[in-house]
């Protein structure tokens, strides 16, 4: 088995294929659902495989070009990248079925997707494994821009302005990021991560770029109070593109923000404070704000924003309780995209039945669509923080560094974040058993995109009981 | 002059906190970029790996060999955005004008010289400052003055090869980069003696899709017909 | 004062004149030109940066500024055709907050 | 303080300028003329920073292109006059 893993270079396949997949859907525009599923399992077969060989022989890197960095750029995946490489391969694929039936009715929207589509999934995994600096910056530049245009793809006027604002914010974001490469390669001469944690001492020379790196991740992320872009993208692209969106590419800008913290290790504790407590408010105000939306599109986004802020918490707690702090919030990541992705998914199901997505006028969905509903509430117990979804491993490591250290505050904050999450969704849940007083145009939904976003979901639950198999893969990653 | 609603207009305090702001960001990375001690790049490396690279001009050897990774990764951004406006819908119209006889004058001196001058710049950039963007964007720009001077809808673009064209680009790179593995290479690992000719085969294939795309991206939209 | 460590004292300017545009114009041309000025800066920012060291100049920053060049110009096609779209959906090329703004376009003659 | 660097002072200052007129004046098109115009002198920036690969392409893509881009995009959007029209780049009286 470890042979036949060992014998294919499947980092850069889970980049290429992808990439050539856009290309080919892009040429044949009549087959792109076709081409798009096809190199999307293709894909995700990759991803896996090299989930698999860093599990059997730890860290993994590849030459590209054969030229050994600095001169060359590396590609490198550790427990961290393949855990974001799963997690982009079972929520890529969900989503990728869900989209082919979703729009079906529109082939115009079918031809565009496509190759937007997996240029997206070739920048994610290309980020996932980037072992350079300035090659994470072009990556994060296709991821932006293949985001953008996916958004704009509904063509609505919300849409195309969320989709302007998003680009912009996203633009501005890339470019502090390519500033605090400049810094570092200046001061360092290299652009190589494991080069420069090595030469990296800290001073201005490195506390300067890493901020100014760090800021434009945060606003890519949207951490409260840069967040103002994120529900109006969000809300209003189209189910499939906000599933990935939530679920997937404010991961990867997190991502990239952990995986300089942990090259650089920064000193200090007043900027894991204000992380932290930037988190906090997150939390409470996308909690707010969730319970106080009319549209359920809009409310998942807003739960977006708050679930983010927790992330954010390892940061204070990771001084002493490093493995529990990180790992907490990493499960946390995982588990969120899938049950994100999954109440994106039935949110667009519970719209394309209905032809709306008010709240309140959910007209007892509970009977025409329980399979659903189903997937909406499994996702909501996930991201509430109950046994035993991903959602609860996650909190309750970050729960326990909280309390070994004593840090109630820390704890106060998880839980009563974790009872607000609870409310908005039994809010949702509420209307969906109450009848509206007004009649409402039915529409028929495919089976297929009920029973994606309810196996989605299921995987979110069931995502706890892999805790003891994923979380060993982070050793030696974390500080 | 438009009247200013003093009401939706950033106010004074919110203009000086903001200078405030700008100043200690520009304070702040002006001191990192004063501190000492500054390490030397990877020039020296460049040099000494040029001779197998396949290209004399240090930039283009970079571009397209030691981090042509990036270069690839860089054509699919482009190519992404070309996706990405034809998505947003069909061209929007282009009104009918006479343009100025200059204009027409000066165009049929331009557009006969952009292939001469495209050419000079991709066989240049082995050695000398040129390349694929640089070329591309001259033909583009020919496109672009040839776009602007006959404006009747059935002298646009070519239609036919258009989406082959776009996509020739990034997928040579990928193909060669597949095509040169085996007896132990790595993905994009040119064999010694080939690298240059690979190279110019790449850096052929990339100009002209550069040149269809930024001339596409100029039309503002997917022509009329494509699907 | 090298000549490097004044081009990217210069590209610092531009970042923060392209900061100081983004946040206060509310026309989206404009915003779209402020973030190209700020690109340009950050790109003089890494030749000039890194060029200050030694004698002699090192091509990765200059490969690095072409790769950029690309990048921007594919994101400014992005943004206008947006732009565009947005402007013909709602009357004007502004985001919904900015609608009531001046957005300072006199028309050119 | 010889003549180069005296140059590139010079160079930088004629920069900011270029960039703070694309950014503040009223009348939009003569932002763009004006970025167009930056992007020129960006171009002659990378000579004097010794990467004539970065200028061809800076004066090509970033002037030229983003200029047309932007031009076209300004001349395409609702509510301008008939007689403001894309070709203006060629003849135009600069205001």
């Amino acid at each position: 088995m470890s042979e036949w893993l060992a014998g294919a270079p499947w980092m850069m396949l889970a980049i290429m294929l992808p990439l050539a997949g856009a290309l080919v859907a892009f040429l044949l525009p009549r087959h792109s659902a076709l081409v798009g599923l096809g190199a999307g399992l293709l894909t995700a077969c990759a991803a896996l495989a090299v989930m698999l060989q860093v599990a059997a022989d730890g860290r993994q890197a590849y030459q590209l070009g054969g030229w050994p960095a600095p001169l060359g750029i590396e590609l490198v995946a550790d427990g961290l990248s393949v855990l974001m490489l799963a997690m982009t391969a079972v929520v890529g694929v969900a989503v990728s079925v869900y989209a082919r039936v979703y729009l079906a009715d529109s082939p115009d929207k079918v031809r565009r997707f496509w190759p937007l589509w997996l240029f997206l999934w070739a920048a994610l995994n290309a980020l996932f494994q980037a072992g350079d600096a300035f090659n994470l910056y072009v990556t994060l530049e296709l991821m932006g821009l293949s985001a953008v245009a996916l958004v704009a793809l509904s063509g609505s006027g919300p849409a195309l302005s969320g989709a302007m604002r998003y680009l912009l914010v996203s633009l501005l974001g890339s470019l502090s990021y390519l500033v605090g490469v400049a810094l570092l390669y200046h001061a360092y001469g290299t652009l190589d991560l494991a080069l420069l944690s090595e030469r990296a001492d800290g001073g201005l020379q490195l506390a300067v770029p890493l901020g100014a790196m760090i800021a434009g991740l945060l606003l890519k992320t949207g951490l409260f109070p840069f967040h103002i872009w994120l529900p109006p993208a969000h809300g209003s692209a189209r189910a499939p593109v906000s599933a990935l969106l939530s679920g997937l590419v404010v991961k990867a800008s997190f991502y990239l923000l952990l995986r300089l913290w942990f090259t650089f290790t920064p000193e200090g504790q007043g900027v894991p404070l204000l992380l932290g407590s930037l988190g906090a408010t997150a939390i409470f105000w996308g909690s707010i704000q969730a319970l106080r939306q009319k549209r359920l599109k809009l409310l998942v986004a807003y739960s977006t924003v708050a679930q983010l802020g927790y992330l954010f918490i390892a940061f204070p707690l990771a001084n002493l309780e490093p493995a529990l702090a990180w790992g907490g919030s990493i499960y946390l990541a995982l588990s969120h995209a899938m049950a994100k992705g999954a109440m994106f998914l039935a949110a667009g199901s519970i719209m394309t039945q209905g032809g709306h997505d008010e709240i309140d006028e959910l007209d007892r969905v509970v009977e025409r669509m329980p399979l659903t509903l189903a997937a909406f509430a499994l996702s909501g117990i996930s991201l509430a923080g109950l046994p035993p979804s991903g959602g609860f491993v996650g909190k309750w490591m970050l729960l326990q560094a909280a309390m070994t250290q004593g840090s109630w505050f820390w704890a106060l904050v998880i839980i009563v974040g974790g009872l607000l999450t609870a409310t908005y969704v039994f809010r949702v849940l509420g209307f969906a058993f109450t009848k509206s007083p007004h009649e409402h145009e039915r529409h028929d939904v495919p089976a297929t995109m009920e029973w994606t976003a309810l196996v989605l979901a299921l995987g979110a639950v069931l995502l706890g009981f892999a805790a003891p198999w994923a979380l060993p893969l982070l050793e030696g990653v974390l500080p | 002059m438009k009247t200013r609603d003093a009401a939706t207009e950033p106010g004074l305090a919110f203009r000086i906190g903001l200078a405030l702001l700008l100043f200690a960001i520009t304070a702040g990375l002006a001191l990192a970029l004063l501190a000492e001690p500054v390490a030397p790049g990877v020039a020296g490396q460049v040099e000494a790996a040029l001779g197998d690279s396949g290209a004399k001009n240090h930039v283009t050897a970079v571009l397209l060999n030691f981090r042509g990774y990036d270069t690839l990764l860089e054509l699919a951004v482009l190519t992404s955005a070309l996706v990405g406006v034809w998505a947003l819908g069909v061209a929007p119209d282009i009104r009918e004008t006479t343009p100025s006889p200059v204009l027409l004058g000066m165009n049929s001196v331009l557009i006969p010289l952009a292939p001469l001058f495209c050419a000079y710049l991709l066989w240049a950039g082995a050695s000398r400052p040129g390349g694929a963007f640089q070329a591309g964007a001259v033909l583009a720009a020919a496109a672009v003055l040839y776009n602007i001077s006959c404006r009747r809808p059935e002298l646009r673009l070519p239609r036919a090869p258009l989406r082959p064209g776009i996509v020739i680009g990034l997928g040579v790179f990928i193909a060669t980069g597949f095509g040169v593995m085996g007896g132990g290479r790595a993905f994009m690992e040119y064999p010694a003696g080939l690298a240059g000719g690979l190279i110019l085969l790449i850096e052929t294939a990339a100009t002209l899709s550069i040149a269809l795309i930024l001339a596409s991206l100029f039309v503002g939209g997917r022509p009329e017909g494509e699907p | 004062m090298s000549s490097g460590l004044l081009f990217a004292c210069g590209g610092l300017g531009l970042l923060a004149i392209g900061l100081w545009a983004l946040v206060l114009r509310a026309h989206l041309i404009r915003k779209v030109l402020a973030v190209n000025v700020m690109g340009s800066g950050a790109f003089l920012l890494l030749v000039g940066a890194g060029s200050m060291g030694e004698t002699g100049v090192d091509p990765v920053p200059q490969a690095m500024v072409i790769t950029g060049i690309v990048v921007a110009i594919s994101a400014t096609a992005l943004a206008l055709a947006l732009v565009l779209r947005l402007a013909n959906a709602t009357g004007k090329p502004a985001l919904p907050e900015d609608r009531e703004r001046d957005l300072m376009d006199e028309g050119g003659r | 303080m010889n003549t180069g660097q005296a140059l590139d002072l010079l160079l930088v200052l004629i920069l900011l300028w270029v960039a703070w007129a694309a950014l503040s004046s009223r009348d939009l098109f003569r932002c763009i003329v004006m970025f167009i115009a930056f992007g020129l002198v960006l171009s002659m920036a990378w000579v004097r920073l010794g990467a004539p690969d970065v200028a061809l392409a800076e004066a090509a893509i970033g002037a030229g292109l983003a200029g047309a881009l932007l031009l076209a995009t300004w001349a395409r959007l609702p509510g301008k006059t008939e007689d403001s029209q894309l070709d203006a780049e060629g003849d135009n009286d600069e205001d």
